[in-house]
């Protein structure tokens, strides 16, 4: 109990600490110099992460039952039966999501102070991002609906304003509105949703809802309200058909990249559905829709990372097919091991962007992989951490992205049907290939740039270095059963999905198939790589991807653009769009409307001319109209009455 | 039997003959002198009716009425004198500057 | 339950003053009166004593409407500090004043935007300051009499009077097509209003029929019962001056002009103030005076606030000129609070008075961010602009905050109007509900991609010599900043204030409603017509 | 006997008013005026108004007709012209509006439902039953007459003194 209410007091912390780190660096940020401004700002997030850490340790020398600790501040809006207090949840999900992202932000944000340097905004770069770790810890710790809601919109915020950071740039600022637009098309959604869940509970507190859900809502209630989530969830996570935005978003400067188009910010909406995963378990057409937008997107976007050569652009499309895996797993009944991939997938990630930003930055922002190579020797630091990085996101055994995309490969294959499987299993190889593609065109061949390279400084090399041990160690808190572990992070998340059973540890009969499968991945992943090095690698390899290029020109130009969903949704909703704009202002605003009131005027204008033009004065007619007038009046009262 | 009807009839008789004037006459100065006979006419009968209430009111009223129209009086004669000065006329028919 | 004590609890503290027996209300309205008066009559020499003269008025009028909220029960839904004098006996009208959730935000954020607009104008005046200066404390004044009236007379007079000031604000201060805008604006109320002073004198008559006795007194008008025949015109009659006034499509033209032309704190009063009073005296006035009007063209009126809540945001994203955008956005968030009006329940009511306070703060932040960066670069054309960040970050910063307040970013004021005026609608219809949600994502689009016009992008290639914020600018940003922030962040304070009102209002409404339809069930009974009845809530 | 009083004096009133408008000379106008305005006072006298009778005379035959005669005095004379009345539509048109008002106001006034005569007291309109009313009950509105007064003063003179 002690320890319970000793947690209790210091969740708000969480969140708090960066808080004050942004409030801090947004006042004086300018005034103080950069040094303060970086020790602020990653003093707080680490404070924070080691908080959360701390806690976390507490929390699991709890006992099960107890791991579910609320805190109230205050009742945020109280109106009639309606009430939203600012509640704070730490139950596991919430718990791991907290570390996780306290964790990996406060690596980010100390690359970031070797990588912002130079930048003259720099305290504006920390304002932001501490302001967005607050709000995604808000968002990870929420008791309610709209706590969530307030994160959620939150992180969409800053991330609208860290992809605008370089706001001269006119790309940046069109990326940024374009997230930000896409994104609360999402939200919007997900308030209807809110909207519909507090119809029919009459509160929006977590706990009340997923325990009254299975009485409460009707199949088809159910499917309303877990489809708006997940529309929610489509935009902020960029699936398929609202994914469009996240490839823009690569305007940003790398390490936000990282944090929060890889690691952070885009998995919400996997954290989204897994929250209210009792809602979807009540509906087979939404989960079904979820696994089947999760594998449309995966497939899509891995697809489309095989041709760019933007090295952002590929690590995006490659984080959107990635959330794909996320949801596919959700889909078909695995939340622990979607949980577990974007844990592993944030870290991965991470450190492959902050990898990508240490090379960007080391050829002076040049972004094309076609004009790298040969860097192995000179960052070399980057290289290797790189490598494992890509290792791990390829899910070669051994590395984290192996055991949690196993995990929801085995998922789909039991429940999802073999053709599924299949599909992702190909998608699999995809990853392997475009991951690898970078790696080889960027590290070896020959040297194709001629500027003076800049190595990493410390302070970027050591997160690169911890995120690769998180990257290799990461996957080895959810060891399968089938290969003898304990799956710990299934077990420790399965009471917040609690009518669903977590793999259950499997009858020895059942264990063959899982570890083929295992194998059969690991192929598809080797297989993926092995092309990549014959292709870039050898030297007959190398006009293959010409060759191959030419042999399927319209499958090559519908991936290079990006399968059209831009210029479709340009020519569908933008530019009718601003047309009707233009018309409903200048044909009935300027026109219909304000030529009727004028014709009112006019006409009183008109009337008004006519009596002084009777005659030349104006004051004698007025004496003579009241008299008139009163006479009249008189007339009426005494003569008629 | 002089009755409160013959007073009301010689002040609605002065009322009216200021109103007449009003219409009638161009002179800005006669205009003013007709208001003060409409003045008067109103005095009268409110005069006439306060004896036949018994009621003080309508003296204090024609009291103030006294004051209003010495008040108008000397603002509007010294405004007489101005738009003497600025257009060398006295006549309303000439006087336009209400004409939008 | 609560960790944190709040402002609340800090702002009932010991009470040193016993302010409850002041005439506080009357001081309210004419102080600013007296202010005003002292400012036209003495000959000042020189500018700067008018000016503070004008802001020290009021400042005063801010710290005695502070004192009053202090001093506000926020368990009574009844009207307090009520003052009651005899006014026109003859004809039963009298000087009735009071006070109640409704109208308590509605003073508070008139006295505190008032001070505001002058201190953004400070240096913008050029023309003869001190009668601008005075008519916007006339026009305060107009203001709060309207808030505070509780006859329906002297509520008339105060509705005839702020248009004077607002008049000669535009008409002598204002930019290139002002005539055209002040006859358009005026042409538009007056037209509004006088078909409601007609409806206001058949009220009249209609109570005097009814009980005997000639009143304007608005809470024993409540009580009238309108004849059906009668019903359609005087509501719509009452109707269209509010509409105009709020402005409800299709009778927001004459904002835009009005906007546009008005000089920048005249602008900061006519886009929070001026406006809503009418959505105001929705409340006050249309909703319990003829509650059955009220519900049963419910429909159309919603209808017409949607219409108003889409067009204004697609019109917006279609303009060039900055303070035209911000007027359609008005245009567009007014929609919406009438929607919150007119579904009927209490988080609708309540998020439509929180959302009316906000829009003030936030469009009236926007307005002074525009008239700060139209002194330096005497246009408010946005395809003149881009990357004004660069040459002014801390204006773009204070743009930036004022800009997602508007958009309704969680957090700060917009949101919480919104938020519940979507939940009411929501409830009341899901269509509703859906409708009027999609227009944040609008409200997205055009304030965004303006903001982005303006301040992002490169700088011109001519240099601009343009100075950031002065001190005394960032002050005047800052403040209604902060209040946007705690509106946003502890709308408890409010809301708490707002609650027993709103309920009351509700109440009002459905009882009455429910009385009617007993009366026309006894009638009807007969015939076998089947009565309906409406689902109200004042939950 | 107040019959013969009351068309004496209303025949002097009636009479000096017609003069009032029908001279073509503002000066003859003027001294009409002073005959109306005396009889006016008479009428007062006659109306137990002892005390506004005296006003009467000390205010108006003293005080604004006098502002009459200066004004008249301060323009030159020869050009207080027009002195002819109106013609053409309005001259018509007034005169019939003017003359039908008059028609009406006398048989209003002639068919006027009225109270019972009441009985007066004594000093009913004396200076002392006026002063006592004027200074408790209408003290305010005495006030600010005072007021008015003073302000036209000051802006009389403000605009003698600009043109």
């Amino acid at each position: 109990m002690v320890k319970d209410s000793c947690i209790a007091g210091c969740i708000w912390l969480i969140p708090a600490l960066p808080l004050l780190g942004a409030a801090f660096n947004c006042l004086l940020g300018r005034r103080v110099g950069n040094l303060l401004v970086g020790i602020i700002g990653c003093g707080s997030i680490g404070l924070s992460a080691v908080l959360s850490l701390f806690i976390f340790n507490t929390f699991l020398a709890l006992p099960v039952e107890q791991r579910r600790i609320e805190v109230n501040l205050y009742n945020w809006i109280p109106s009639g039966d309606f009430s939203a207090p600012l509640t704070l949840l730490l139950d596991p999900l919430s718990m791991v999501m907290a570390a996780m992202v306290s964790g990996v932000s406060f690596l980010i944000h100390v690359y970031s102070t070797g990588y912002m340097r130079k930048d003259e905004s720099f305290a504006r770069y920390f304002f932001y991002l501490n302001l967005f770790v607050f709000f995604m810890l808000l968002l990870v710790l929420a008791g309610n609906f709209l706590v969530l809601y307030i994160g959620w919109e939150g992180v969409g915020l800053c991330s609208y304003l860290l992809i605008s950071f370089w706001y001269e740039r006119e790309s940046a600022a069109r990326a940024g509105l374009k997230a930000f637009v896409v994104t609360r098309f999402g939200d919007f959604f997900f308030l209807l949703g809110i909207f519909l869940i507090f119809v029919n509970f009459g509160t929006i507190h977590f706990g009340s809802v997923f325990e009254k859900a299975p009485e409460v809502l009707s199949t088809t209630t159910a499917t309303w309200i877990a489809l708006l989530i997940f529309a929610g969830a489509i935009g902020k996570s960029a699936q398929v058909p609202l994914h469009t935005w996240l490839p823009d978003a690569m305007e940003a400067p790398t390490p936000v990249s990282a944090l929060i188009h890889a690691a952070t910010m885009v998995t919400a909406g996997v954290y989204l559905v897994a929250r209210c995963y009792t809602i979807f378990e009540l509906s087979p057409i939404a989960t079904h829709t979820v696994g089947i937008v999760g594998l449309a997107t995966a497939f899509i976007s891995a697809t489309v990372a095989l041709v760019h050569n933007d090295i952002k652009r590929i690590l995006a499309y490659s984080t959107v097919s990635q959330l794909g895996h996320m949801f596919l797993g959700l889909g078909v009944g695995a939340p622990g091991a979607a949980i577990f991939h974007l844990l592993t997938h944030a870290f991965a990630k991470a450190l492959l962007f902050l990898g990508a930003g240490a090379v960007i930055h080391a050829l002076h922002e040049e972004m094309d992989i076609k004009r790298m190579g040969a860097l192995k020797q000179y960052i070399p630091a980057t290289f290797w951490t790189f490598t494992i990085g890509a290792l791990a996101m390829s899910g070669i055994p051994g590395f984290a992205g192996f055991f949690s995309k196993d995990a929801i490969l085995h998922a789909t294959f039991v429940h999802g049907g073999v053709l599924v499987w299949l599909m992702i299993l190909l998608t699999a190889s995809f990853t392997g290939f475009y991951t690898f593609r970078i790696v080889f065109l960027a590290f070896f061949g020959e040297k194709r740039w001629d500027v003076h390279v800049e190595r990493p400084i410390g302070v970027m090399t050591v997160p690169l270095a911890a995120l690769a041990f998180l990257a290799i160690a990461g996957g080895y808190m959810g060891v399968p059963h089938a290969l003898g572990g304990m799956d710990k992070i299934g077990g420790f998340l399965a009471p917040v999905f609690s009518s669903h059973n977590p793999a259950e540890p499997a009858e020895g009969g059942a264990q063959a198939p899982e570890i083929l499968l295992m194998v059969m991945s690991a192929i598809a992943a080797f297989g993926g790589i092995g092309t990549a090095y014959y292709f870039y690698m050898t030297p007959q390899g190398k006009e293959a991807p010409n060759r191959l290029r030419q042999r399927v020109a319209p499958i090559y130009e519908l991936l290079s653009n990006a399968w059209y969903f831009d210029r479709v949704y340009q020519a569908v909703f933008v530019e009718p769009f601003m047309k009707a704009a233009g018309f409903f202002w200048e044909a009935v605003d300027s026109s219909v409307i304000d030529n009727a009131v004028r014709g009112v005027a006019n006409s009183f204008l008109g009337g008004g001319s006519i009596v002084p033009k009777l005659q030349i004065g104006a004051v004698r007619w007025y004496a003579l109209f009241m008299v008139l007038g009163i006479t009249v009046m008189l007339g009426y009262v005494f003569l008629l009455m | 039997m002089v009755t409160t009807s013959h007073y009301l009839i010689l002040g609605s008789a002065l009322f009216g003959i200021g109103v007449l004037g009003f219409l009638m006459k161009r002179n800005v100065i006669v205009l003013l002198m007709c208001v003060e006979l409409m003045i008067n006419g109103a005095g009268v009968s409110f005069v006439a009716l306060c004896r036949q209430t018994g009621s003080l009111e309508g003296q204090v009223f024609v009291l103030f009425a006294m004051v209003i129209a010495a008040v108008e009086i000397a603002v509007g004669l010294s405004l007489i004198l101005l738009i003497f000065r600025n257009r060398a006329t006295l006549d309303v028919d000439k006087l336009e500057v209400l004409k939008w | 339950m609560s960790a944190l004590g709040g402002p609340g609890e800090l702002l009932k503290g010991a009470t040193t003053m016993d302010i409850s027996q002041w005439p506080i209300l009357s001081m309210l309205i004419f102080l600013p009166v007296a202010g005003a008066g002292l400012l036209f009559l003495i000959p000042w020499r020189g500018d700067f004593l008018p000016k503070a003269l004008a802001l020290v008025v009021a400042g005063l009028n801010l710290l005695l409407s502070l004192a009053l909220f202090r001093a506000f029960d926020p368990s009574s839904s009844g009207m307090q500090f009520v003052e009651k004098a005899r006014w026109i006996p003859e004809i039963g009208a009298s000087y009735y004043l009071g006070i109640d959730g409704i109208s308590l935000f509605m003073v508070l954020i008139t006295t505190f935007m008032v001070p505001m607009a002058l201190l953004s104008s400070w240096e913008q005046v050029e023309r003869r300051p001190k009668m601008f200066y005075g008519f916007m404390l006339l026009l305060e004044a107009g203001l709060i009499g309207i808030f505070l009236a509780l006859d329906l007379l002297l509520f008339y007079v105060f509705w005839e009077v702020m248009l004077l000031p607002m008049y000669f604000l535009i008409g002598l201060w204002g930019g290139a097509e002002r005539r055209y805008a002040t006859i358009k604006l005026i042409i538009y109320t007056m037209g509004g209003s006088l078909l409601m002073l007609v409806a206001i004198l058949v009220l009249y008559f209609i109570h005097q029929g009814q009980t005997g006795e000639y009143t304007f007194d608005i809470t024993r008008l409540y009580g009238t019962t309108i004849p059906p025949q009668a019903l359609l015109p005087m509501g719509l009659a009452f109707f269209a001056a509010f509409a105009v006034k709020s402005p409800l499509f299709p009778f927001h033209t004459w904002l835009p002009d009005a906007h546009a032309e008005a000089p920048i704190s005249g602008a900061v009063d006519i886009t929070g103030l001026l406006i809503k009073t009418g959505a105001y005296a929705f409340l006050r006035f249309l909703l319990p005076l003829f509650p059955e009007f009220s519900i049963s063209y419910a429909p159309m009126i919603v209808m017409l606030a949607l219409i108003a809540n889409i067009y204004g945001a697609v019109v917006a994203t279609a303009q060039q000129d900055l303070k035209r955008l911000i007027a359609y956005s008005s245009v567009s968030h007014v929609g919406l609070v009438i929607l919150g009006i007119f579904v009927f329940n209490l988080q609708g009511v309540e998020g439509a008075i929180l959302m009316m306070v906000s829009i003030v703060l936030a469009s009236g932040g926007l307005f002074m961010g525009v008239g700060m960066l139209y002194k330096r670069s005497r246009s408010k054309d946005i395809s003149q602009m881009g990357g004004v960040w660069r040459d002014m970050p801390l204006l773009g910063g204070f743009f930036m905050f004022f800009t997602l307040a508007s958009v309704g970013i969680p957090g700060l004021s917009n949101f919480v109007g919104e938020f519940l005026i979507f939940l009411g609608a929501f409830r009341a219809n899901t269509f509703y509900g859906v409708l009027a949600a999609f227009v944040m994502v609008l409200t997205a689009v055009y304030l965004l991609w303006m903001f982005w016009r303006v301040m992002f992008g490169p700088s011109p290639a001519v240099a601009r010599a343009w100075q950031d914020l002065s001190i005394g600018e960032t002050v005047t940003l800052t403040i209604p900043a902060i209040v946007i922030l705690l509106m946003g962040v502890y709308p408890k304070i409010f809301l708490d204030r707002i609650e027993p009102s709103a309920k009351g209002l509700l109440g009002h409404v459905e009882k009455k409603l429910v009385q009617r339809e007993d009366l026309r069930a006894g009638y009807k009974s007969s015939t076998g017509e089947k009565v309906h009845g409406h689902r109200l809530s004042s939950r | 006997m107040e019959l013969i009083q009351f068309y004496i004096v209303a025949a002097i009133t009636i009479s000096s008013a017609v003069s009032v408008i029908m001279q073509g000379r503002v000066m003859y106008s003027i001294l009409s005026l002073i005959v109306t305005l005396l009889s006016v006072a008479w009428i007062y006298a006659i109306l137990n108004a002892s005390f506004l009778a005296v006003v009467q005379v000390i205010l108006y035959a003293g005080a604004i007709v006098v502002l009459f005669v200066f004004a008249v005095m301060m323009l030159r004379y020869e050009e207080i012209e027009p002195q002819r009345m109106r013609t053409g539509l309005i001259g018509c048109l007034g005169l019939l509006v003017a003359l039908f008002f008059i028609f009406e106001l006398i048989l209003s006034s002639a068919t006027g439902p009225f109270v019972e005569e009441a009985t007066l007291s004594a000093d009913f309109g004396s200076i002392k039953s006026v002063g006592a009313i004027l200074y408790t009950q209408y003290l305010v509105p005495l006030e600010l007459a005072s007021i008015l007064l003073l302000v036209a003063v000051v802006g009389a003179a403000l605009f003698s003194k600009r043109g």
